[in-house]
């Protein structure tokens, strides 16, 4: 076993923990720091690859960011963690089965001879005319994928919209001032003239 | 390309049935009327321009309609399906006719409905390309089903839905074998398909899905069971037409497509369907005696009457291993004038019916009784066609089983008994429904206030009578021009196709 | 030698896991989330090991860009959880069944 | 001459559309105005054709007027066929149809229906004349069942009349039975002939000879005899044959005249007539006659003996009438067609005689039919009473009338006849005679001798029929003494049927009968010397007897044969049987059908039970649809799975 | 980067959109300044598509986006019902407590992820059209936030709707991982053998391999069994505007998605994909229709419905040729604009406070306003497929691609389960013809809108009679 072997099943056990962890954790805050260790031994693990830029985003973008998102909700909801995890032992064993048998079949399927080694040519370090892994992408990126590029952009707006136009309320109740229509007021706004006939004298 | 005639009487009607449902209730029977019998003398060049002596499609137009299917807009007629025009646009007038006073509700839209009817069904005897006989096939069945639904009676839901599933899954069956010969075949013309080569596995499937489509529609035997609901439920015209005309898509369909197209699968099943056409004969004879309800009576009536028509299609295999080929005609002329006479005669009991009904509001034989003291020249009309329903030598009912009969005999004594038993049942179903209706002392107090048959009803059944008398008496009228058709037709149908 | 195959077995295990967990997971829709999250990530490992062993940068380009959407993805599903807290009071996975035939 | 002789028929069917549809406009008078007219020329006419053809000597006339078909090789054709059988017949029934067109005026004068009547009668003469002068099967099946029709709707006449309305149908269903074995036999025809015309199928005839038929297992009939049978079953719906005779005695639910006219002297004789029309083919299967001969025998007995327990007026005259039939039919029986024909003819006068002075009788009493409640009515009815007395001598076959002759020549010829079953036939005939005199006679004596039975009230105001129905009694006396007289040597024994009526050697027993025949004086001494003269004798005798002299016989022997009488007056159980197994039953088995197969089977079970079926899948199905997100993601996954090992494995 | 020009339809779209999204925050919300800006930008965009149908196919942005007359066709006709969505939906927007401004924005969004996803043949364009269209399906069920259905409905479609994508991206990078390319024409010559690269039949193997999570993706995107979970749920929960917005256009896309996948990547695989495929139809048509029955909410229904349509859909894929490609893209678009004139009638008779989503709402329609009932009748025989509606010749395409490449089997499947079908369809019918009125207000409906419905009805019935031009269009497209 070659150093790197050992690196990679290293923080692939790790990464195997913590993934189940995610799934069986009672707590969701448990949950996602295990998920938040996910990322960061897949982050090891992308190195390995040479893929130093995704590890680097990977852990900004996600642990910095999504997973602050998810923990904040987690918190912002405040769901009781009381409820043990009822019908997870019930259907532990069907999850279990399915789970396994997929399992089976995808690791067979992929270390059958179709993903070996010998199919792959020996790998080549991207980018090997001596552009880091960073400037090659973004290269790429804004050559090549450009227009990609710009949907990604208006895939962040929509969720943006949509989490804005979904979440923010004005509450019913809450009082506030308008400064633009009190300045804007007029007595015709406010005053209304009312014309009653005279009462007759008994 | 000559006038498109047959063009004009298929939408002529279509068109003016839109006019008539836009125009509105007011002016809607004036223009109905006026529509029904414009399309009646639009189609009577059909007769009279006819050539008898050819069994070639006249009256040719094509005009291709769907390139990318190969669909064609391709219609004519033969010796076969003209004499099925002129019947519905003829039952079309009486339908009108029939509808003037009685439809109260909407009648704008029940008289376009009928109108729209009338030119779908004469596009199914006149497509000659067979996606375009489907489409006209079907989408007679929407017409139908409001016609049953809104305006039928109490349980109408339940038998509209069932004439349209029951129908519809017939139909699309025939769909599929449409589509599976246009594969083999190249084509969707009819007169193509009746060239395509089929092995005998092949045509026996083709068979069977036409006959899925053929024998829900006709009905036969065991199919039959959505007839005497729709028929019951179904407001009179609804009733008169479905018995008149619909039915006779089913005959029209296995004399068109079953017979020509899988001529070997359909010599292969006669037996069966021999047998299952006198069942309808019989059975159904049997079932009609025990009916309480004068339309169920009559449909059923129809059910076994209709049996007649298979039959005589069917013997003619019977008859072509025989080697008659002068019976095998007979059998098929027998069953085509029996459709166009039953047309007449069951249309007229069921607006016979009616017109008890727009009375009474019953149609409970129990609830009648000596309606003759009351309706003198209802009772008349009632009676004679009572005597047509039972095969009366003079009327048309008798023409076209007497024919069947005298084919059947050829192939079989066995099949001709058990047809002639008919000529029991029948009088006896239908003159012991003459006798509790109309025959007797007044009946009850409803009877007693009855009005006899007011100067539409008169010639609305008149004009009926006339038909039935007509071709009682001079069948030849409808018979001569069928001849080189069904000649053809028995040529065809008499040598194997592999 | 780490080959291919390690890491598209690891991409795999990463998957089946994050199906089972979102099986099992009853009670709260947080980790459904968190295991779409999982998935992703399988999927992003598979991207950058062929990536890798292709010689090819598209794959990474892809990895990219599903971090993009994820993010994204991330942000919709939890205001959509907020929505169904405020209505629901609960995000109970059992619970939502008033939808359902 | 084709024009001539379709206005023979064409006369009265104008008349009775004329009288149809306007009858109401144009008034009773000048209904019966135009309706007689219309048989009267119709007569005339035919008066002209029996001399143009019998005595002019003319060939047969064989043309076709239209053609109604053409399908396959076959032609169905309308045309007429005149010769001298042809003839017989129009004066036969144009004469007994106008006797009774005249008579109605009187018999109908008080009833609504007059227009109506009139029409019916008109219509039936056009009917039977289309039968008798078709020249070809279907003609004949129209005419067949035309005059069934007419006849439903005149037993049917009075349709207030419960029993009237059921009778009616009952005539039209036991009627169709019978055409349902004649249309089989048309169609055997046609099988066999390729053609409907009289001449093709009487000319290929000789050529079925030997030839069989497969009907029942591998047996092989006889195709004659197959298709002789089904015509005669034909024969025994219309001509009232055991068992089809059922519905005759019902029919006198119908006015008086329609008996006289059509269940008496015309339409029931279709049957005969249509036989012997139909020689040349009956001649050639003696297994057909003989069944032919033991169906009459049957009727002509046993029907007769019926008849001496009714005490309906007309029904004991309907029963002599099926009684006579029975004779006719053993005539056919025995190949002694002219002989059946010459009775035909006569017993049209005599029995149309006969109801028509019962009905007389009827108009007298005030529509009172049981004999029982009459009597003495000798003086206040002098001419029916002589008009009856001449129609009952000619029908006990009393020596000189006119029925002598024909019935005796039946008994003869069933004497020297030597077919399986003539021997029986012979008892049975003879038998008859002293039946047939013993009830001819009771009925007479009943109602026109003895002490009167009825109410004072209707004694006193019975009195003798208008000239309208007088005459037509007086008129159809005469051929009733007669006729027999005149034709017996050329009917019975001459060439009149030359080569119209087919018969063989070994079966022409009139030949044989004949060889004695040397006259109709000759023939009267000569039946002296047989039984059946006296036996007639006796009948009358017994019944002075039993009903005059001392009518506590009768009593007396009702109360020791007391079953005998019940099975008598239960009809043999015919009736019973027939509305227990065929009307109930038939009924029964339809709803059983219906309720049970249809109704429980195929649309409870297959159609509603399909869909019913087609529900409950789609309500267990829905469940599927949980509502749970863990659950649609498991089948998602499952999917994936399922998808994952078809890859695996295919 | 070259050939921007192509992507004009799409750049102009986004572009025009976030300025409606800025205008919008300037204008009062009950004013239709939005709609009628989305309405312009929908037709302007409109005439851009239109106007690129006939040109010759140009493939741009390194091989990402590709314009030919398929997507040229597609588009015009997303843009047609998508205008036709606006219109039926604005009333309806207008009465709830649903943000207009954000349901439009977001609409426009969708449309222009559906527009990509039409145009892309490179996997990674594909997938961000999706999401694309995707997020913005979701936040637009969610969008009624008060109503904790739609909320539900929202967050089964989100998670179920990121399973799916997750498969789905799992499976393009082992079609990747397998050729080594993202670039679906490329992929096509590659595993064609006619590109200068050549594959071991062991690496083809791993591309089919992919192949399997892909067409989860497809089949979850289109709704096809066992992947139609989210359908009803999603359909009843959501808002009745957005159902009709999920219901139509996007089937469209999920269409192009699945042409451009299968058909134009992997179209050498097709001996794979089309058993799969064809056991998915079967499903989708049984289940779909039995299921149908059983329902008495209308939405519900339809989405059964929906799920059988899909099934019908696939049975013109399954026969690998391009007759039934196109016999497939012509049921897609009918069933779009036909379900549309469906939903357009549901929309007209709720109102502010009652949602016409029973059968029971619909009862008696033909007397409270007979063009309605028409024209949902009109919809609703279509739907069943019989003839002269349009939903024939669909039905009678598809069959007949299916027959003709031996499926007759599934051919016989889907006409009997087309006749099960029948029976919910006739039943719409009979609760607005059959039935006495159970609901007597009267049904106002903006002029507009009953021209469009009008048109659209009209377009259902001619397009009966006269269905030659769309096919020829749709047969143009795979030529």
């Amino acid at each position: 076993m070659t150093f790197e072997l050992f690196i990679f099943y290293f923080f692939a056990a790790i990464m195997v923990f913590a993934a189940t962890g995610v799934i069986t954790s009672r707590n969701p805050v448990h949950s996602a720091m295990f998920l938040v260790l996910t990322f960061f031994t897949c982050a090891a693990i992308w190195l390995l690859l040479e893929a130093e830029f995704l590890a680097i985003t990977l852990v900004l973008v996600y642990v910095g960011a999504v997973m602050v998102l998810f923990l904040f909700v987690v918190m912002m909801l405040d769901v009781n963690v009381e409820p043990l995890r009822e019908g997870f032992v019930k259907y532990l064993p069907v999850g279990l089965l399915v789970g396994v048998i997929m399992l089976v079949e995808m690791v067979f399927l992929i270390t059958q001879k179709y993903f070996r080694a010998d199919q792959y040519p020996i790998p080549e370090r991207v980018g090997a005319d001596e552009l880091s892994n960073t400037e090659t992408l973004g290269r790429l990126l804004y050559d090549n994928y450009l227009f990609q590029f710009e949907i990604a952009a208006i895939i962040l707006l929509v969720a943006i919209v949509a989490a804005i136009s979904l979440t923010m309320r004005r509450r019913p109740n809450t009082k506030y001032q308008a400064p633009a229509e009190q300045v804007g007021a007029s007595k015709e706004g406010r005053l209304r003239v009312v014309q009653m006939p005279s009462e007759e004298r008994s | 390309m000559s006038f498109p005639i047959l063009s004009l009487t298929i939408w002529l009607p279509i068109i003016a049935g839109i006019v008539i449902i836009v125009a509105g209730n007011e002016k809607s029977r004036k223009l109905a009327m006026g529509a029904s019998v414009l399309t009646f003398l639009v189609s009577l060049p059909l007769y009279f321009g006819f050539d008898a002596s050819t069994a070639a499609m006249q009256f040719t137009e094509n005009v291709a309609w769907l390139p990318s299917f190969d669909i064609n807009y391709a219609l004519g007629v033969d010796g076969i399906s003209m004499p099925l025009i002129v019947l519905t646009t003829i039952i079309n007038v009486i339908v009108v006719i029939s509808a003037w006073e009685v439809i109260k509700d909407r009648p704008a839209v029940y008289l376009g409905a009928f109108s729209i009817m009338t030119g779908l069904m004469i596009g199914v005897f006149s497509a000659m390309d067979a996606i375009l006989f489907y489409v006209f096939f079907e989408a007679t069945l929407i017409p139908m089903f409001l016609i049953i639904g809104i305006w039928g009676g109490p349980k109408r839901v339940y038998a509209t839905v069932k004439f349209f599933l029951y129908t519809f899954l017939g139909s699309v069956m025939m769909l599929i074998a449409l589509i599976y010969m246009y594969r083999e075949g190249g084509s969707f013309a009819v007169l193509d398909l009746h060239n395509l080569i089929l092995n005998e596995q092949q045509q026996f499937w083709i068979f069977l899905a036409f006959l899925a489509a053929f024998a829900v529609k006709i009905p036969m035997w065991p199919v039959h069971t959505w007839l005497p609901d729709a028929h019951v439920e179904a407001p009179t015209a609804g009733s008169a037409v479905l018995a008149a005309i619909m039915l006779k898509m089913g005959g029209y369909g296995f004399l068109r497509f079953s017979l020509p197209v899988a001529p070997d699968a359909s010599a292969g099943m006669d037996t069966f369907m021999i047998v299952i056409s006198l069942v309808a004969v019989v059975y159904i004879g049997f079932v009609a005696l025990a009916q309480r309800d004068m339309k169920k009576l009559i449909a059923y009536s129809s059910i076994s009457h209709m049996g007649f028509v298979t039959l005589g299609i069917f013997i003619a295999f019977q008859l072509i291993a025989k080697g008659d080929m002068a019976g095998v005609a007979l059998g098929i002329e027998g069953a085509i004038i029996q459709m166009i006479s039953h047309g007449f005669i069951s249309a007229a009991m069921f607006l016979c019916v009616g017109v008890m009904y727009d009375r009474i509001h019953s149609r409970e034989i129990a609830d009648y009784g000596g309606v003759i003291n009351t309706m003198p020249i209802f009772a008349a009309f009632m009676v004679f066609f009572a005597m047509a329903n039972a095969g009366l030598p003079g009327t048309s009912g008798f023409v076209g089983e007497f024919m069947v009969i005298l084919a059947s005999f050829k192939a079989n004594f066995w099949i001709a008994f058990l047809a002639a038993l008919t000529l029991i049942l029948g009088a006896a179903y239908t003159l012991w429904m003459v006798k509790r209706v109309i025959m007797g002392p007044i009946g009850n107090d409803k009877v007693a206030a009855l009005t006899d048959i007011n100067r539409r009803e008169f010639w609305m059944l008149g004009l009926l009578a006339f038909f039935v008398l007509l071709i009682g008496v001079y069948p030849n009228m409808i018979g001569h021009v069928m001849h080189a058709s069904v000649e053809n037709l028995v040529q065809h149908i008499s040598t194997a196709k592999y | 030698m780490i080959t291919l195959s390690h890491y598209l077995a690891l991409g795999a295990i990463l998957f089946c896991l994050s199906v089972v967990g979102i099986f099992l997971n009853r009670k709260n829709v947080i980790i459904l989330l968190m295991c779409i999250e999982l998935m992703l990530l399988s999927v992003n490992i598979n991207f950058v090991a062929f990536s890798h062993f292709l010689g090819d940068g598209a794959g990474q380009i892809f990895v990219f860009f599903i971090l993009t959407v994820a993010a994204a993805e991330a942000a919709i599903g939890l205001a959509i959880l907020v929505v169904l807290f405020r209505n629901r009071s609960t995000i109970n996975v059992a619970d939502l069944d008033a939808l359902k035939g | 001459m084709k024009l001539f002789y379709t206005l023979i028929p064409l006369a009265p069917l104008l008349a009775a559309i004329a009288t149809g549809l306007y009858g109401r406009k144009i008034g009773r008078v000048n209904s019966h105005r135009v309706t007689i007219a219309g048989v009267a020329f119709s007569l005339a006419l035919s008066v002209i054709a029996f001399f143009h053809v019998v005595v002019g000597g003319a060939p047969t006339f064989n043309e076709n007027l239209y053609t109604w078909l053409v399908s396959g090789n076959i032609r169905f054709e309308i045309g007429f066929m005149v010769d001298n059988l042809t003839v017989m017949m129009l004066l036969v029934v144009n004469f007994v149809s106008l006797m009774v067109h005249i008579y109605t005026i009187g018999y109908m004068e008080d009833d609504d229906g007059y227009q109506r009547f009139f029409c019916y009668i008109s219509l039936f003469t056009f009917s039977m004349l289309m039968l008798v002068m078709s020249n070809n099967f279907l003609q004949l099946f129209f005419g067949w069942e035309a005059v069934g029709t007419v006849s439903y709707l005149l037993i049917g006449f009075y349709y207030k009349k419960e029993t009237a309305i059921f009778a009616n149908m009952k005539a039209f269903l036991v009627n169709r039975v019978g055409d349902f074995g004649f249309v089989l036999g048309i169609a055997g025809i046609v099988m066999y002939t390729n053609s409907l015309a009289y001449t093709d199928a009487f000319a290929a005839a000789p050529t079925l000879v030997g030839q069989t038929i497969n009907i029942v297992g591998t047996a092989e009939w006889d195709v004659l005899t197959v298709l002789c049978i089904l015509l005669f079953i034909g024969a025994m719906g219309k001509s009232a044959q055991a068992p089809l005779h059922v519905w005759l005695p019902d029919s006198m639910e119908g006015p008086t005249p329609i008996s006289a006219l059509i269940h008496a002297a015309t339409m029931v004789t279709a049957g005969i007539f249509m036989v012997s029309r139909m020689s040349p083919m009956f001649e050639l299967s003696e297994t057909a006659l003989s069944f032919i001969l033991i169906i009459g025998a049957f009727t002509a007995f046993f029907m007769g003996l019926i008849g001496m327990v009714q005490n309906d007026i007309k029904r004991v005259v309907a029963y002599s009438t099926l009684s006579q039939l029975g004779y006719m039919t053993v005539a056919l029986g025995v190949s002694a067609y002219s002989a059946a024909m010459f009775h035909l003819m006569t017993h049209a006068f005599f029995k149309a005689l006969l109801f028509l002075a019962a009905g007389s009788v009827i108009i007298a009493m005030h529509h009172e039919q049981d004999i029982r409640k009459m009597g003495g009515l000798r003086k206040k009815m002098p001419i029916t009473y002589w008009t009856s007395l001449i129609g009952s001598l000619a029908l006990i076959g009393f020596p000189a009338f006119s029925g002598f002759y024909s019935k005796d020549i039946i008994i003869e010829a069933v004497h020297a006849s030597n077919i399986p079953g003539a021997h029986i036939a012979y008892w049975a005939v003879v038998g008859g005679v002293f039946v047939t005199a013993f009830y001819s006679f009771r009925l007479f004596f009943m109602v026109f001798h003895g002490k009167p039975r009825m109410d004072d009230h209707t004694f006193d105001h019975a009195k003798e029929s208008p000239r309208v129905v007088t005459i037509p009694l007086i008129l159809l006396a005469i051929p009733s003494l007669l006729i027999g007289f005149f034709t017996v040597s050329s009917v019975a024994f001459g060439d009149y049927f030359k080569d119209i009526i087919f018969v063989t050697e070994a079966h022409d027993v009139l030949a044989r009968v004949g060889e004695a025949y040397h006259g109709p004086i000759q023939f009267i001494s000569h039946a002296f010397h047989a039984p059946p003269v006296y036996l007639a004798f006796a009948g009358v005798i017994t019944a002075f007897v039993f009903y005059i002299l001392a009518p506590s016989i009768p009593a007396f022997l009702d109360s020791k044969l007391g079953f005998l009488r019940r099975i008598l007056d239960n009809k043999y159980g015919f009736d019973d049987f027939n509305q227990a197994v065929f009307a109930r039953g038939s009924v029964g088995l339809g709803k059983q059908l219906w309720e049970k197969g249809d109704m429980a089977v195929i649309d409870g079970a297959l159609v509603n039970g399909t869909a019913k079926g087609v529900g409950l899948l789609s309500g267990l199905t829905r469940n599927v649809q949980s509502g749970m997100l863990f659950h649609y993601a498991f089948a998602m996954i499952l999917g994936l799975l399922a998808m994952l090992t078809w890859f695996l494995f295919i | 980067m070259d050939n921007l020009q192509i992507a004009i339809p799409e750049i102009f779209l986004l572009s025009a959109t976030c300025a409606v999204l800025i205008i919008g925050l300037f204008v009062k919300p009950k004013s239709n300044t939005v709609y009628w800006l989305s309405q312009a930008t929908l037709v302007v965009t409109l005439i851009m598509s239109f106007a690129q149908i006939g040109d010759e196919t140009v493939t741009g942005m390194s091989g990402a986006y590709t314009i030919d007359s398929l997507s040229a066709t597609l588009k015009t006709w997303i843009l047609v019902v998508a205008i036709g969505i606006f219109l039926y939906s604005r009333d309806y927007v207008g009465e709830r407590k649903i943000q207009r401004h954000e349901y439009f924005v977001l609409c426009l969004f969708a449309v222009a992820g559906m527009m990509i996803m039409v145009s892309a043949t490179h996997m990674l364009t594909i997938y961000l059209g999706l999401e694309l269209l995707a997020l913005s399906q979701y936040a637009l069920v969610a969008l009624h936030r008060d109503n904790s259905r739609a909320a539900e409905a929202a967050m089964k479609y989100f998670v179920l709707g990121a399973l799916a994508s997750g498969m789905l991206l799992y499976g393009m990078s082992m079609i990747y991982g397998a050729t080594g390319s993202l670039d679906l024409h490329v992929i096509a010559d590659i595993l064609a053998g006619t590109s200068s690269e050549t594959l071991s039949a062991e690496r083809t193997i791993g591309a089919r391999f992919g192949l399997t999570f892909l067409i989860v993706g497809i089949a979850f995107k289109l709704g096809a069994v066992p992947f139609h979970m989210w359908v009803p749920d999603v359909y009843e929960g959501a808002p009745t505007s957005v159902t009709m917005f999920i219901s139509t256009a996007p089937k469209i896309a999920a269409f192009a998605m699945l042409i451009r996948l299968l058909v134009g990547g992997l179209e050498t695989l097709s001996a794979d994909w089309q058993q799969m495929l064809a056991i998915m139809a079967a499903l989708s048509m049984v289940v779909g229709n039995l299921i149908a029955i059983a329902q008495t909410n209308i939405k519900r229904m339809l989405a059964y419905s929906t799920i059988s349509h899909v099934g019908f859909l696939l049975m013109g894929i399954v026969g690998v040729t391009n007759d039934g490609y196109s016999a497939a893209m012509f049921y897609a678009i009918t069933y779009a604009f036909t379900t549309l004139a469906a939903f357009g009638v549901l929309l007209a008779i709720s109102r502010e406070g009652h949602e016409a989503d029973t059968l029971e709402d619909l009862a008696g329609l033909g007397k409270r306003n007979a063009f309605l009932a028409t024209i949902m009748s009109v919809s609703m025989i279509s739907l069943a497929g019989v003839p002269p509606l349009v939903g024939f010749y669909a039905k009678l395409s598809v069959l007949q691609a299916a027959v003709g490449a031996g499926f007759a089997w599934l051919a016989i499947v889907g006409v009997i389960m087309s006749v099960v079908g029948a029976f919910y369809y006739l039943r719409v019918i009979k609760f607005m013809f059959f039935d006495e009125p159970t609901d007597a207000v009267d049904i106002e409906i903006a002029g507009d809108v009953t021209a469009g419905l009008a048109v659209n009805g009209l377009a259902v019935v001619a397009l009966g009679i006269a269905p030659g031009f769309i096919m020829a269009a749709c047969i143009a497209a795979f030529a």
